[in-house]
């Protein structure tokens, strides 16, 4: 697609998480939201809405969550980036449509402003309680990219990160961020256009008759066209073979879908990235993501000048996981910490990843507020005196 | 309390049903405390679900009286409220429909007329009247909150009607956190002012539009059996004597009756 | 509290496992079933259309999933046992509703046959590709039980136990069969009435005014009234306090939400089910469930005849997961085989679980399909072989992958 | 005796440059009626004077969500009831491509219902051809809300026992521009419907009354296809313009077909510039 600098709002702003994710959107060259109400995401659509005239952007706001992410879909393949916006119950009713966006490898942005839940859940109240769901929630077997910022200009950064990572590895890509990082306001760096690097769509070119939907390249990434440019392809969300024509047996479904997942597996250290602080020398190390990750480089701070030896591992991307770094680490350190404002997600890739090599802490984090570092603190003094390796998580209040 | 809760209230005594039989799926938040003066069963349940939800304690207690309040009936529960009137589900859905939804921060709703809305909305609002009239609803009427009399009068007629019934009330911007009771007053006084009760009006002409007047009132008032009549008519008729009709149960307290109509079915022990 | 005669269809059958859980539901005392159609889990509701009358029970087709598992989450505080049957599709549409289910602890049941996926996938093929989903599918922190039987008999007994698990826990039971077990067609055997043990609704029974709607018993479970009872409940789908009021205070969550996963994790050794054969001194262990069970037995018994001294684990209960029993095992075994017709989802949790003591060789399979045994086979002796620890997952390369992918195969319609 | 020498001609199909004759043979049964509304489309596109390269045709699931995968055109086959939804999305994101929906009635009415709806309330520019054979048949013959009062089908198995519903009316009281009703029998007005409502601004519902010998017809002892034809010959009355309240259909009742509604409404994308 075009390079389109409209959307980049160049200069220092104050913005909220939000707000940020909308301009961000925007720089990318998105051009369509669409999306269904839902607390605390409204201020994404709200932003976006009051930006896309001067900009040529398009939305619609549809009857619900299922027909918003239906419509990006249908929308991505007119060429125009397209994302939506929800928050934990629409991103459960987006569920099957995210199937669909695997299954017809459909470039799109899911933005994700996590709250309390299940259920209804509090949805004024920030949580980390769907990044199991962004990595699982759909039937099927399939891979996926999530991202998670931790404060409103990697909201920015990460919103066009996104769209980069589902146009060259067209897959959809979840933006996992929270209630707090979503309504906090700091400043936010907007770029000029010629410095924010856009991924252009893998287009087909080449004898129009000849096209084949999924015929991949050697990466496992099929290319794509435009919806009315005479290429009268088909796709399904059924078991398909290049042409996207349906094949139901065992060969095509292996033909099918072990790409799905290979085409992340297989680039996993391409796709990751984690910010390490302190690393070298830690006896525990901190890993987080998201708005807890604020806390964590505090406490990581506050106990370095306790004397405490301790590292951060911050996760920019927290699917696909960074299981070689974790493995790696694990085998350097004594512990690692991991606070989370859930029962439990992470941590269990952790505990998965570190082998038996280091114990894994997890910190039930958020109760005090999200910036408070006591529940992290305390479990670090406990990791740090900790000499043997346990079995299972270690959970402390 | 608010203008809707006490014409509910008065609707259910006049209709001289036992609040306790009354249950109220709902998508809009209750306060506790109104709960307990109405002394009725209140669920707050998902967004667009509540008439689903109202179906599943109707068929598994036909002795229940089940009054879905839905603020999101159009947009997410919009099929629901389709299917619910062509099966004639014995239901009282109120649809509090207002206009402008605060409780997602002025955004339009399918029902949210272009002069209203806060945004500029490229949309048309539902007729609901004539939606529900068209598939297949028994008793239709719109009224504004302040028309908390004749909003008692047709709750209580409603209620003593079998199949789908719907009632929408015009509140603007209940508020999410605070509820059904914060109503924007000035906004109501205006729809009251401008609005017109015309009786057994077509439906089809009831569309709520910025240039005329909103048309209030009792449209559609009709007999038709309900799914359940239907379901004990048509299996008698195929399987016969052995077939037992499926039948209301006595709300018992202890009896733990686990199945409708089959006490011994159930665990007395429980 | 025994199974009602007039519900159970006594005797010796020959039929699929849809039919045989149809009957399973009936037996169980279900009176309450909303579902919609989709292949290949739509002979459980004809069946129980089929047979409802028999049992005063209902069954209602609803407009969408959606609908199909609300309707039964407000019959289930109705009062009667309800439960819903979908497959791949649907249950991704379910999934909102199942987290309310979770928050409002209502007892149901779900069947799902799982079949070919992601999204509409191959509907009329068999798949285990939606293990992680029934445990992490809906928003927010929330825990579930999930069984997978691996014949249409079990498909009979686990549907009978779902429900008992669901009355006894307060939480969705997720019945997570396939395409293959449930178009299987066996031998079933009903037993009597008076042979089928029930677990009755943990129904309050004290005054009215006192009731609490979510007020914990000793093993943190809250006891249940009727809707329309005159308890004048109010059950919120918001995080709520024991009367069932919404919370915004700083203990909400380690207090009242902390409670819906502590509930099963801390009934996690009475839940749990499973079947073992020479697991102690076994050098190689097969973790299967469902059908890969059923086919991961003949790689094993041609690996006991080449003298490989094998065991087998079989998960019936696979949410919660058996954390313990596992890290035991890591600990005196070589390595693990986790054969399942997916790409490595419950073989993660087997690598979680070893700590890095025993190897974890997953056989994985796409779907539409069940995994050749001889593959199970070919990576137990690999694993059997294997002197050094590997980290992480070994994914086995299956004969079906060689024969896709390498040459030029060319597939056929 | 000299034998006459006849040049060997290429076989050509007449649909050739819309179907996709590399997926025929397709997967309908004999006697279905879905080939035949398919026929009466691509003639409409044939003579329509459209430029088809323009033009997206968007199937949910089902027997008709098959129909997506043989209409050459681009094409996409997506989830159960959300084809509305999916083509909203195409339609807004580029107003220049006509959308057209080809799918079933419980595809587009039970489980689609509220995409239906909502898109003729927002008067999306689309056509929406909804094939109504009164049962789901890809699943085997499960009741569809479509299927008449008493009438057998799997999941209702002593007869259906909910009213159907009036897809007209439905469509009509959601703010549909373009309102038509044919059964197959009536494939040369059926074409002229496609090519009217291909050719209109707005929400189009063009319903099309199909056989379903297999799962509707054989278990309600009606016959097959023929027979079903037969029957739409003797108990079929056009009646153009009429009010579409009155369009219910029973169990092998009078069917009343014709063009209901033809209006002028703003569409969505008209309102938003």
């Amino acid at each position: 697609m075009k390079k389109d600098p409209k959307g980049v709002l160049i200069g220092s702003h104050y913005l909220s998480g939000n707000q940020a994710c909308a301009e961000g959107a925007l720089s990318a060259g998105c051009r369509l939201l669409s999306f269904y109400p839902i607390m605390p995401a409204l201020e994404v659509s709200e932003r976006f809405l009051s930006r896309a005239k001067q900009v040529g952007a398009t939305f619609i706001q549809m009857e619900d969550e299922i027909s918003a992410l239906a419509a990006v879909l249908g929308a991505s393949w007119t060429g125009k980036k397209s994302m939506t916006v929800t928050s934990g119950p629409g991103l459960s009713l987006m569920m099957e449509h995210l199937g669909l966006g695997v299954m017809l490898e459909t470039p799109c942005v899911i933005v994700d402003i996590q709250s309390v839940g299940p259920g209804l859940g509090l949805p004024n109240r920030p949580s980390q309680g769907d990044m199991m769901q962004a990595r699982w929630g759909s039937h099927g077997d399939y891979e996926i990219i999530a991202l998670a910022p931790s404060s409103p200009q990697e909201m920015f950064n990460f919103t066009i990160k996104a769209f980069n990572l589902s146009e060259r590895y067209r897959v959809p890509v979840a933006v996992m961020s929270d209630e707090y990082v979503a309504h906090l306001k700091e400043e936010v760096v907007i770029p000029p256009a010629n410095e924010i690097e856009i991924e252009p769509r893998r287009y087909y070119e080449g004898p129009k008759d000849r096209y084949l939907p999924f015929k991949r390249d050697e990466d496992l990434v099929p290319r794509m066209v435009d919806i009315g440019e005479g290429y009268k392809f088909h796709v399904t969300g059924l078991t398909h073979d290049d042409r996207g024509y349906p094949i139901m047996n065992e060969e095509c479904q292996e033909y099918n879908v072990h790409p799905l997942v290979r085409k992340i597996r297989n680039y996993v250290e391409n796709i990751v990235e984690v910010q390490e602080t302190h690393v070298e020398d830690a006896e525990v190390i901190i890993i987080s993501y998201g708005a807890t990750s604020r806390a964590a480089l505090k406490a990581m701070e506050q106990a370095r000048s306790s004397g405490i030896k301790v590292g951060s591992l911050k996760l920019a991307t927290v699917w696909p996981f960074p299981e070689k770094r974790v493995a790696e680490l694990a085998k350097k350190v004594k512990a690692f910490a991991v606070p989370e404002m859930n029962f439990g997600q992470i941590v269990l890739e952790v505990e998965r990843c570190s082998h038996g090599n280091a114990n894994v802490f997890f910190v039930h984090h958020g109760e005090k507020g999200v910036e408070n570092t006591d529940n992290i603190l305390s479990a670090v003094k406990q990791a740090a005196q900790q000499n043997t390796v346990k079995d299972g998580i270690i959970e402390c209040e | 309390m608010s203008l809707i809760i006490t014409a509910f209230a008065q609707g259910i005594e006049k209709s001289g049903i036992k609040p306790a039989e009354v249950c109220v799926p709902s998508d809009i938040p209750f306060e506790p405390d109104v709960v307990k003066q109405l002394g009725i069963d209140y669920f707050h349940t998902i967004r667009g679900r509540a008439i689903v939800f109202g179906t599943g304690l109707k068929l598994a207690n036909l002795a229940l009286k089940v009054v879905p309040v839905v603020g999101d009936l159009m947009t997410l529960g919009g099929n629901h409220f389709v299917h619910a009137s062509r099966r004639n589900m014995e239901l009282l859905v109120i649809c509090v429909n207002n206009f402008i939804y605060k409780k997602i921060g002025g955004k339009s709703i399918p029902s949210t007329s272009p002069v209203f809305s806060l945004y500029s909305t490229f949309e048309e609002p539902f007729n609901i009247p004539h939606l529900g009239n068209s598939c297949g609803a028994i008793y239709t009427a719109r009224w504004t909150a302040l028309h908390t009399d004749e909003i008692a009068i047709s709750i209580a007629e409603a209620l003593n009607k079998r199949g789908l019934s719907v009632i929408e009330i015009l509140a603007p911007g209940p508020d999410y956190y605070t509820g059904i009771n914060n109503i924007n007053s000035d906004l109501v006084k205006f729809y009251h002012e401008n609005s017109e009760i015309k009786n057994n009006e077509d439906p089809r002409n009831v569309g709520i539009t910025p240039e005329e007047n909103i048309v209030v009132g009792k449209f559609t008032d009709k007999e038709r059996p309900t799914f359940i009549d239907v379901y004990n008519a048509q299996l008698s008729k195929v399987i016969g004597d052995k077939f037992t009709p499926y039948g209301p149960v006595q709300t018992s307290r202890s009896g733990a009756g686990l199945g409708t109509g089959q006490n011994e079915s159930g665990g007395k022990n429980g | 509290m025994k199974a009602n005669p007039k519900d159970v269809l006594t005797g010796v059958h020959y039929i699929d496992g849809d039919v045989a859980s149809g009957y399973g539901i009936l037996a169980a005392g279900c009176k309450f079933v909303a579902g919609y159609p989709i292949t290949p889990s739509t002979e459980t509701a004809e069946t129980f259309a089929r047979v409802a009358p028999k049992g005063n029970a209902m069954f209602i087709q609803m407009e969408d999933e959606l609908a199909s598992i609300s309707a039964v989450i407000g019959a289930s505080f109705a009062g009667v046992k309800s439960m819903t049957i979908t497959s791949g599709p649907g249950y991704s549409l379910m999934m909102d509703a199942i987290g309310f289910g979770a928050m409002l602890e209502s007892p149901f049941v779900l069947l799902n046959i799982q079949r070919g996926g992601p999204s509409t996938g191959a509907p009329t093929k068999t798949g285990q590709a939606d293990m992680m989903q029934s445990r992490w599918g809906s928003h927010g922190d929330y825990e579930i039980i999930a069984i997978s039987p691996d014949s249409p008999q079990e498909l009979f007994d686990y549907t009978i136990k779902a429900f008992n698990l669901a009355e006894m826990y307060r939480c969705p039971v997720m019945i997570m069969s396939d395409e293959c077990v449930g178009h299987m067609t066996e031998k079933v055997v009903i037993p009597p009435a008076e042979e089928i043990e029930l677990e009755p609704r943990r129904l309050y029974d004290g005054p009215p005014s006192e009731y609490l709607p979510f007020k914990p018993d000793d093993d943190f479970i809250p006891k249940m009234a009727k809707a329309g009872a005159g308890y004048n409940l109010y059950i919120s789908g918001h995080v709520h306090d024991e009367r069932g009021y919404p919370v915004i205070n700083e203990k909400f969550k380690s207090v009242y939400l902390r409670r819906l996963v502590d509930k099963i994790r801390r009934n996690k050794e009475k839940i749990i089910e499973l079947k073992e054969e020479y697991t102690d001194d076994a050098e190689v262990i097969v973790v299967s469930y469902g059908i890969s069970s059923r086919v991961a037995v003949r790689g094993i018994e041609k690996a006991r005849k080449k003298g490989i001294k094998i065991g087998n684990l079989r998960l019936v209960t696979v949410w919660p997961f058996p954390d313990e029993k596992i890290i035991n095992l890591a600990k005196t075994t070589k390595a693990f085989v986790v054969p399942e017709i997916n790409h490595g989802q419950i073989a993660f949790e087997v690598e979680r679980c070893c700590h890095g003591k025993a190897n974890v060789v997953l056989v994985p399979h796409s779907g539409a399909g069940v995994h050749n045994p001889d593959d199970i086979y070919d990576a137990i002796v690999l694993a059997a072989k294997e002197k050094k620890k590997i980290e992480g997952i070994v994914e086995y390369k299956t004969k079906l992958e060689k024969l896709v992918f390498e040459g030029d195969y060319k597939l056929k319609e | 005796m000299e034998t006459l020498k006849t040049k060997k001609m290429k076989e050509v199909h007449p649909m050739e440059n819309v179907l996709r004759m590399d997926r025929i043979p397709h997967i309908w049964c004999p006697g279905c009626g879905i080939g035949l509304a398919v026929t009466a489309f691509a003639a409409a596109l044939e003579k329509a004077k459209i430029d088809l390269n323009k033009v997206a045709i968007v199937s949910g699931i089902g027997c008709t969500g098959r129909v997506a995968g043989y209409v050459k055109l681009d094409s996409f086959h997506t989830t159960h009831g959300r084809a509305i939804a999916f083509a909203t999305g195409i339609k807004v994101a580029n107003p220049d491509i006509k959308v057209v929906v080809f799918s079933g009635d419980g595809d587009l009415i039970s489980i689609g219902g509220n995409h239906f709806i909502h898109a003729a309330r927002r008067n999306i520019d689309m056509l929406v051809i909804c094939v109504n054979n009164f049962i789901y048949a890809m699943t085997g013959g499960q009741v569809a809300p479509t299927t008449p009062l008493a009438v057998y089908a799997t999941t209702c198995p002593f007869g259906s026992v909910e009213p159907p519903i009036n897809i007209p009316y439905l469509a009509d009281s959601s703010g549909a521009v373009y309102v038509a009703r044919w059964t197959t029998l009536h494939i040369r007005r059926l074409t002229n419907s496609f090519i009217e409502a291909l050719n209109k601004k707005g929400f189009s519902v063009v319903e099309v009354i199909s056989p379903c010998p297999q799962y509707y017809s054989r278990v309600n002892r009606l016959g097959d296809g023929l027979d079903m034809m037969k029957f739409y010959h003797d108990n079929t009355e056009i009646r153009h313009g009429e009010d579409t309240k009155n369009l219910d259909i029973g169990f092998q009742s009078k069917i009343i077909m014709g063009k209901f509604i033809d209006r002028e409404r703003p569409s969505y994308t008209e309102r938003f510039d």
